[in-house]
């Protein structure tokens, strides 16, 4: 694993085996979060959502316009479960 | 060793730094210094600490990344809760601040 | 539930503007921001703005942002600090949490001006202390006022990497180089020739192969590319440095108009995904409205001329009246700060954006 | 590993230099913006109207070298930092540059530095004349610094 290169800084997933997964047919973002967990951790994929997209770019030449971008849920923002279920 | 403080005390725009209410931190059981209104991993900064916590599969050390609170790079324990953003999180009076292995363990009920 | 007339979610350039514009014809605001303090990133700009007088010109970011935060204060604008909009629900209802608490605001209109997010460059170890956001560093020593590191390279040669530069220097660091991938330099010639007299190093057709250092950064790899933008490997060079920043452009943050149900398109030259909206910066879903970076990365002097039509449109609607005179002048001084090399094809993509609007609003 | 070169007749040859017969008759304003930002502060700003942007606003800013008297406003004002003042005659001979000035701490009067050119390479010794302090200016400090007049069109900033 020497010079890896992570993608997702929370769920600490390679850019290798976000390749791998794309290989095998996954072609957006939804799918990628649900093959790897990428863009799971407590960050909510702020950060590497944009490089995935650039990577299924890379290696398929889907158009960015066209992958799928991750779906937008609430919370936006990492906040405690206790205070929403009050 | 040292002592470290890489805070900008004069700044040619800026000016100078304000003096602010000086309180105490405990960064893994280690006094140090701080500011009223400061974030906790500015003044872990200031004194030269950038290694926050490791991460749970590569067991990679993390520091500040985005520094808004966005990222969720510099989550420590503090004061027993772990996950804490401490790059927008102030620090207060006897903080306890912890470097952070994995996601933490709890310590404290908040519940 | 709270009811309030007009909620802006962000309170940056774009959002106070919204707010003093729409308060000053008589509309309840609020604005709500997860910081401690509002301006967005105006506080951390500490460095004069380009523009016209009426752009305020010549002013300092961090100057004009107390400016707006005085006359939001006056015009008695209900301001909710630390407070996170967490989503957006059906019937313009927004969650918030607020001291602890959760609320829920249900809006006539919503302006959203959540501004932008940095773009990331994964290499090897990018992930050690010692790598981070070139807006990160801006908020290390111009908010917390305190040095990240103390040698450092910059990735990206745009107006914040080499502004960014600047300011590292003016904050005490060493900077022992800019490196670009492209052959010239994305930002402005006089930004870089503010550092470039002060002997720092911008190195063109040059990217990083990797950060060095076992848990912290120590070091880097820079390596010149050729023109498919292949590192010419044999040509790599090791230069000492604790802090490598990474400037390579921003994102619009808009995960709020995504979940609003607003229409996207796609924008390279204004950063990515941008909300579809007219000329009165009504996007797709009526009465939300968009301003500032979260409709197209530009600068925070388009982003305030942005808020003020989103403010002055949200006024009209809910008061019944018209104010095209005084839009038609922020348009005219829009389409003045679009013009240029730089500012030519943000006003083109701008301009597409609310043809495709009227498009997809007609077939939808 | 290539480098941007400021000093390159490329961008060199994209400033509108004063005359050499207005720079010897006393300071000047030298005005390096070659692009077309959207900016027009230093026209505004200049009492004697030796500035023009005019319009659009992206236009270059051409001085009027005649209506030009050296007083300076033009510097601190510019966004770019891009405005310097010359005075050929200082004295037989050296030349005095004026340039903005952001960094701590400010050097003193009298103080022996290194003059650099626009790439910030080494030119030759000079010495600082004199220090306004930034309050004026809204935090940018003028600095004017004498060396011999041969390098009048390099040299344009220093180090201590």
């Amino acid at each position: 694993m020497k010079n890896k290169k992570i993608i997702c800084r929370c769920k600490e997933i390679t850019e290798e085996e976000i390749i791998e997964v794309i290989k095998k047919g996954i072609r957006d973002i939804d799918g990628i979060k649900r093959a790897l967990g990428a863009g799971m951790g407590l960050c909510q994929g702020k950060t590497c959502t944009n490089l995935i997209i650039r990577i299924i770019n890379r290696e398929t030449g889907i158009p960015i316009e066209k992958i799928r971008q991750q779906t937008s849920r609430a919370p936006v923002r990492p906040i405690q479960i206790k205070i929403i279920s009050d | 060793m040292k002592k470290k403080d890489l805070r900008i005390y004069k700044h040619p725009i800026l000016g100078d730094l304000p003096e602010r209410k000086k309180i105490y931190i405990y960064f893994n059981g280690k006094k140090l210094t701080a500011y009223e209104g400061e974030m906790i991993a500015a003044v872990l900064y200031a004194n030269g600490i950038r290694r926050l916590r490791r991460t749970e599969r590569f067991k990679e050390v993390r520091g500040i990344f985005c520094a808004i609170g966005r990222c969720t790079d510099c989550v420590m324990t503090v004061d027993g809760i772990p996950n804490i953003r401490t790059c927008i999180t102030p620090v207060k009076e006897k903080m306890k601040i912890e470097f952070q292995e994995g996601l933490g363990k709890w310590k404290k009920k908040i519940w | 539930m709270e009811e309030k007339d007009l909620v802006i979610i962000g309170g940056g350039p774009a959002g106070l503007c919204a707010a003093i514009s729409a308060r000053k014809k008589g509309i309840d605001v609020l604005i709500i921001d997860e910081n401690l303090r509002p301006g967005g990133q105006l506080f951390k700009q500490i460095h004069r703005f380009f523009g016209s007088k009426e752009h305020m010109a010549g002013v300092r970011g961090f100057v004009i942002g107390e400016k707006l935060l005085k006359e939001v204060k006056e015009l008695g604008v209900e301001v909710w600090l630390n407070s996170i909009a967490y989503g957006i629900f059906k019937d313009k209802v927004i969650g918030v949490i607020k001291d602890g608490k959760n609320i829920l605001v249900k809006a006539k209109s919503i302006i959203i001006s959540t501004g932008a997010t940095e773009n990331p460059l994964s290499f090897p170890n990018w992930t050690l202390p010692g790598v981070m956001g070139a807006g990160a560093c801006q908020t290390m020593i111009n908010i917390h006022r305190v040095l990240p590191g103390k040698k450092v390279l910059m990735i990206g040669s745009g107006n914040v990497g080499l502004i960014v530069s600047y300011q590292l220097l003016q904050a005490g660091a060493e900077v022992v180089g800019v490196v670009e991938i492209m052959p010239k330099i994305g930002g402005y010639l006089v930004h870089a020739a503010k550092i470039k007299r002060f002997g720092v190093p911008i190195y063109l057709s040059t990217t990083i192969l990797e950060g060095v250092g076992k848990e912290e950064i120590e070091g880097a790899i820079i390596c010149p590319v050729d023109e498919n933008f292949k590192p010419i490997i044999k040509k790599k060079k090791y230069i000492e440095v604790d802090l490598i920043c990474i400037a390579v452009g921003l994102t619009p943050l808009n995960e709020l108009l995504y979940q609003a149900g607003c229409l996207f398109t796609y924008k390279g030259y204004l950063g990515g995904m941008v909300a579809l909206h007219n000329e009165n910066m009504e996007t797709t879903v009526e009465n939300i409205f968009v301003a500032g970076d979260c409709s197209g990365i530009e600068e925070a002097s388009t982003a305030m001329e942005e808020g003020k039509l989103a403010g002055i449109s949200v006024a009209e609607k809910i008061r019944g009246k018209k104010w095209e005179d005084e839009k038609d002048q922020i348009r005219k001084r829009l389409d003045d700060f679009r013009i240029g090399t730089f500012g030519e094809k943000r006003k083109l993509s701008k301009e597409e954006i609310v043809r495709e609007y009227y498009e997809r609003v007609k077939t939808w | 590993m290539k480098e941007l070169k400021l000093g390159e007749k490329t961008y060199l040859n994209k400033i509108s230099f004063p005359s050499f017969e207005r720079i010897k008759k006393g300071s000047v304003a030298i005005i390096e913006c070659i692009e077309d930002i959207p900016c027009n502060p230093c026209e505004t700003i200049c009492k004697f109207g030796a500035i023009k942007v005019g319009f659009p606003i992206t236009s270059l800013p051409i001085l009027d070298e005649e209506k030009c008297t050296g007083c300076g406003k033009c510097i601190p004002i510019c966004p770019g930092l891009a405005i310097f003042v010359l005075n050929y005659n200082f004295s037989e001979k050296d030349c005095l540059l004026t340039i903005p000035y952001e960094f701590l701490p400010l050097p003193k009067e009298g103080e022996k530095v290194k003059c650099l050119d626009r790439d910030g390479k080494y030119i030759c010794e000079g010495k600082i004349v004199k220090v306004i302090q930034p309050e004026r200016n809204n935090m940018t400090a003028l600095v004017s610094f004498a060396f011999p007049k041969k390098y009048y069109n390099k040299v344009r900033s220093f180090k201590k």
